[in-house]
């Protein structure tokens, strides 16, 4: 078992928007998670492809520019060829374009195989209180006392 | 080893980069540059960027330069001809994100997608795919002079294709991808793509046909003073002057502290003529100036705050006296703006622009004197420092001096940026520097941000830290230019778990 | 003959005249003075305008005073709660049409249908029909302090209901009535009413509660300089000083030339203060001032339009430094504003009110000084003539200014107004007079009006008469300052036929 | 037959808005009209009497202030029982409280006997052609050259 969670975050395809995506890193960086940061612009190929040299936990993934959904299309079944089933899937941003509701995005990316999908400006304490109970249910830490 | 100079590219080499940019795409055979120069000698002063903006500046008005983009074309002719109808004489040219990505084969499958499902499924106009002959039905279908956006992968195609379709000024802002476009890209690469849109754009005035640059300088994606982004704008307008550029529009980024931003609107335009005048650009005109509502804040969420956002950010830029302004619409912090909202938007700007400059109301005071010297001697500092790096020359100054900090923004996108500065606001809500990286500015004016971070330090009793800076940069979504500790988001402080 | 002095109303006197003010309606009995007394002392100091206003001052800023009302009760409260919920601490209290001309049955009636019909039938809150009980209700909904609104007819007994309710500021305009709401009283009727009410709070002050009046003045329907309009608040302010009230809020009406509403901002309380002083009312405070989007010009009826004069408006206000602000809502033009409309105009203009005073922008220039001193001589000639006539009594003295026309303003309800002044902008956008009736300014300043007409007509090769002036009484409607003549409904202006 | 038709203007009921009424009753004038202004706040009945005195032509009501449907209820049968049926009624300013449609207004007060309604912010020179036009095909005025 590894001393602490290994995160990979990142915005996917070629959305530019990284202030997130390091707010976020640096967050769970402060709550005593091991994350390997890959910015802004990341193919999801790269994703699966760090997660695999990591042993990654979790993957946070950030998308605001509209387009994650084109991104993503079959992003769960390439994870699971890969033999990254269990590795949590988070998404945070804005999920679509133009006016519309969030539990659209909610559902369609949950159906896309997402563990959780978040709303955009999310409180990123309560998406890490969210990971640490979803780490812990997996029983892959089974006594997550992280720094926080 | 550093291979890219301040140095004008050879006509025969530019001809034959020219093939290869074209060759990118089948519809870059649709240009052709003697005929294209012919067209747009042909163009009605109402298309030429410049001549609006110098008319204008002389009836002394400030006219809306928006941001939009749509897929279908007919869309975007509705589109522009709705903002035409507004009373904008400026039409931006919004590019989706993988055209500006040269993925121009996702482009065409958004394209046609979007087209199948009557809506649009990309972010703005694939202005590469859609070629030379349609564009130039958007640009005839109004009476504007347009502008189009793209990033470095894309600048010299989009480039080619945007002039020869009739479009008259196009950023070209290295820095801008280096803030918030391009990843991976060096500086240096940054820079040849550059020269290449500054020497598309020379080779055009040596016909006698004058595109405008607009210079954005290193996207500042957070609350800290504009003193970079003006004097990597400078550096951007140097270099495409070199390349033959002959008319260049400094980009105000309006911050929302009115002594900052009145400050950074005078002294914009005066350092760009020193710098070109000093570097041997006098024949480089600025046929006028942007205020921009561009520091990358969240925006706020609400429609009435939104509004409130944009018409105040109007009325800096009206009491400034700028020419053109860029405000956001009430959108913003949604998703891609429906059509009404941005015909609301720019009706509210509108309103307040038109009822400011009639007024031609003078506005001066300490603080903005004060804010004016401050971003000019930092400017001043920041460009002496990166020609003393580049010997002279400010293309190889340009790249030692992100290399070493000299230059730097924070959260930027470049993995060569260094990231080490950082910013909150001070009590009276101008940006101040609470980390200065290696940034080469005077000491005494560190002491000056030190004194005015110290002074709210002491009024909050709180450290103004990173977290600060933080809550700093989601105050204007929330209400207010100071930032709260407890914003909805908490801003990855750590909390009780 | 006029009857009418500037004298307190005895004691005695006062008490038989409120039996016939209080058996107007049912609910008259519901008042009982000395409870009604104890009751205003046991509120908080959130509940006691001029306490909010003097906190509000000191801690710099500038807080919204909105107008609204609704008839059932129930709604009533939602609303009021939800404007305290947006950060409004001074709640407004819009009374309906029939109950502001005492015509209470059909309020009842306007009343009981709107119950049955579940939606309002009525443009305001019936006070009088719903009485003492109910109102605290209201009032008790919320942490605020109220102010209610009435015109002549019920005024006194509004005055009596309000207070017993737990309202601590009413206005105590009779100029207001001459300009907007009464058309037959006479001057002398105008003042006697508004005597009852000064008596009423002078009552209140003798038992230590201070009730704030905001005086209006006479208002201003058109095109002016606010000279008229300041000089007749003051005259309001007098009179309800005499009467014992302690405590006066002047307005500023904020008509969209900056240079003159931050002169007029300026002038207002130094002018109160002087009268005040100069007329043995030392001890009157000034709890603060509020700056109302209150010229009645036609309001924009785009939703876009409508925010951007909502906003710039709140944005001249707090650069101003003005205590509160009164603004409309977006859908002013359009009917009574919806309860989203509220919600959706006061955030945007809180949005800036809260940004503009954290940045304590210190505003002056030359432009500002002129109308400052301008609007000082005008209302100090004015005055001074209307203490003349009156032969030192300022109620005496008021209604022979009426009569003679040395105070005047346009478009008037009132049939006693001579309505023999005119006004248009000047090319900034100032109010200026073209017709100056019998206002007795002075000649340099007739001529320095002169002068800024004579510019306009130089440029636009038109006369500025009654058209130009109702061109520019639209303008702001159309978005902008100077009207122009194709506005679309032509203004009477005499057409082809 | 007169020489020039008379016109009736003022606000109905105690609507207060007198500055578009004051507006409308000066170019009726300056188009050559007779024009009893009564100013705002003029109760239905004080209507029907001046028409009654002044052998009025028409009256051209404005209302602002939402409340003119309560103020006119029965308003065409009284003028009828005054004798006054062949009095033009014209009503014109912003009919309904709250965003509303200017079509059901119309309609409404179409059938409370209006002959003309107008919605907000209308040309009072378009109106002022109406009127010509009405009151030649009323035939009282068979050769109505005004002055305009
Ligand atoms: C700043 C900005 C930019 C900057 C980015 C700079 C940079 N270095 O990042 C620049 C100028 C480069 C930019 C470019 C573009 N942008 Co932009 N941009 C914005 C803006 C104004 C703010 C985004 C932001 O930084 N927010 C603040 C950060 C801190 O918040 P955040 O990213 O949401 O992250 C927080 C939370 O959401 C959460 N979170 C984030 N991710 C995750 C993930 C997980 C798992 C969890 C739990 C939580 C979480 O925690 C974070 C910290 O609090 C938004 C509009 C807005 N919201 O106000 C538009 C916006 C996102 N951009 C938009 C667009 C279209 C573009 C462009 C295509 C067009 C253009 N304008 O040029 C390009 C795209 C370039 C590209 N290839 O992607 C659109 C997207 C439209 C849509 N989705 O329908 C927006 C919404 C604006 C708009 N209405 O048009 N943009
Ligand atoms: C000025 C004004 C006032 C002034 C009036 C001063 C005065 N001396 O007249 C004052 C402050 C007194 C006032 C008071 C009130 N008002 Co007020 N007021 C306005 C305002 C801002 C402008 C009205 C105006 O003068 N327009 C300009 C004139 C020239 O236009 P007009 O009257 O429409 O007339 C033109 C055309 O319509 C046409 N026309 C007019 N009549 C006719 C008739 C015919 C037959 C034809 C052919 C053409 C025609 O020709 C005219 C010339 O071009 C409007 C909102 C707006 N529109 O911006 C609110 C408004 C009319 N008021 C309103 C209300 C509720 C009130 C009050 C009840 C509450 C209050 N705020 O105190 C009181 C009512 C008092 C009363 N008993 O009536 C509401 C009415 C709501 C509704 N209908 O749903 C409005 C719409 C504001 C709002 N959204 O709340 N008001």
């Amino acid at each position: 078992m590894k001393a602490k969670p290994t995160i990979i975050t990142g915005t996917v395809g070629v959305d530019a928007h990284v202030i997130g995506t390091k707010i976020v890193s640096r967050a769970l960086r402060d709550a005593g998670y091991a994350v390997v940061e890959l910015g802004a612009q990341t193919p999801p190929e790269e994703f699966i492809k760090v997660a695999q040299e990591t042993d990654a936990d979790a993957m946070l993934m950030s998308s605001l520019y509209g387009m994650a959904e084109m991104d993503l299309q079959g992003f769960k079944e390439k994870c699971i060829e890969a033999g990254l089933e269990e590795v949590l899937l988070y998404i945070g941003g804005i999920l679509g374009v133009s006016r519309h509701n969030f539990q659209d995005d909610e559902k369609r990316f949950k159906e896309m195989g997402f563990d959780r999908v978040y709303p955009p400006e999310s409180d990123i304490q309560l998406a890490i209180q969210d990971l640490r109970g979803d780490l812990m249910s997996k029983r892959k830490f089974a006594n997550l006392v992280m720094e926080s | 080893m550093i291979k890219v100079r301040q140095k004008q590219i050879d006509e025969d080499d530019f001809l034959a980069m020219r093939k290869d940019v074209l060759s990118l795409w089948p519809t870059g055979q649709e240009v052709d540059l003697d005929e294209a120069v012919e067209y747009q000698r042909n163009l009605p002063d109402s298309k030429k960027f410049y001549k609006v903006l110098q008319k204008v500046h002389e009836e002394g008005r400030t006219v809306l330069f928006p941001r939009s983009g749509t897929p279908i074309v007919e869309d975007e002719i509705e589109l522009v001809r709705s903002l035409n109808d507004l009373g904008i004489p400026l039409i931006p040219f919004t590019t989706d994100s993988y055209t500006r990505n040269l993925q121009l084969d996702k482009a065409q499958r958004g394209l046609e997608d979007s087209i199948k499902a009557g809506r649009s499924m990309l972010n703005g106009y694939p202005i590469v795919n859609h070629g030379v002959l349609t564009t130039r039905k958007v640009v005839e279908a109004c009476d504007g002079a347009f502008s189009p956006r793209s990033s470095r992968l894309a600048n010299s195609l989009v480039g080619e294709v945007a002039f020869a379709s009739g479009m008259t000024a196009m950023p070209n802002s290295f820095f801008g991808w280096i803030g918030g476009y391009d990843k991976k890209a060096t500086v240096e690469e940054c820079i040849d793509t550059a020269q290449y849109l500054g020497r598309l754009i020379g080779y055009y005035a040596s016909k006698g046909v004058i595109i405008t640059t607009d210079c954005h300088g290193w996207l500042p994606n957070g609350v800290i003073p504009m003193s970079v982004n003006i004097a990597t704008q400078i550096i951007e307008a140097l270099i495409s002057a070199e390349q033959g550029v002959k008319s260049v529009m400094p980009q105000v980024n309006l911050q929302g502290s009115i002594a900052q931003d009145l400050g950074d609107i005078r002294v914009t335009p005066r350092l760009y003529r020193k710098y070109l005048d000093k570097l041997g650009h006098s024949d480089v005109m600025i046929p006028g100036i942007v205020g921009s509502q561009v520091p990358l804040y969240a925006f706020p969420r609400g429609m009435g705050s939104a509004f409130g956002y944009i018409v105040y950010t109007a009325t800096v830029a009206a009491l400034g006296q700028v020419d053109a302004c860029f405000v956001k619409t009430i959108d913003e912090a949604i998703g891609i703006p429906t059509k009404e909202s941005h015909i609301e938007s720019y009706q509210a700007a509108k309103w307040v622009l038109d009822v400011v400059r009639t007024q031609e109301f003078e506005i001066d005071n300490e603080d903005i004197r004060q804010e004016e010297s401050i971003t000019e001697a930092e400017v001043t500092a920041i460009l002496d420092k990166v020609l003393e790096l580049g010997e002279g020359d400010i293309a190889v100054g340009a790249i030692r001096a992100v290399e070493a900090g000299v230059l730097d923004s924070p959260f930027s996108i470049n993995i060569h940026a260094k990231d080490q500065v950082l910013g909150v606001r001070d009590l009276k809500g101008a940006c101040r520097y609470i980390e200065f990286g290696n940034l080469p500015i005077p000491e005494e004016i560190k002491q000056f941000h030190r004194d005015k971070v110290a002074e709210r330090e002491n009024v909050e009793g709180r450290k103004m830290d990173y977290y600060v800076s933080i809550d700093d940069f989601w105050a204007i979504s929330k209400g207010n230019l100071l930032g709260m500790p407890n914003f909805n988001n908490n801003n990855g402080r750590r909390g009780k778990d």
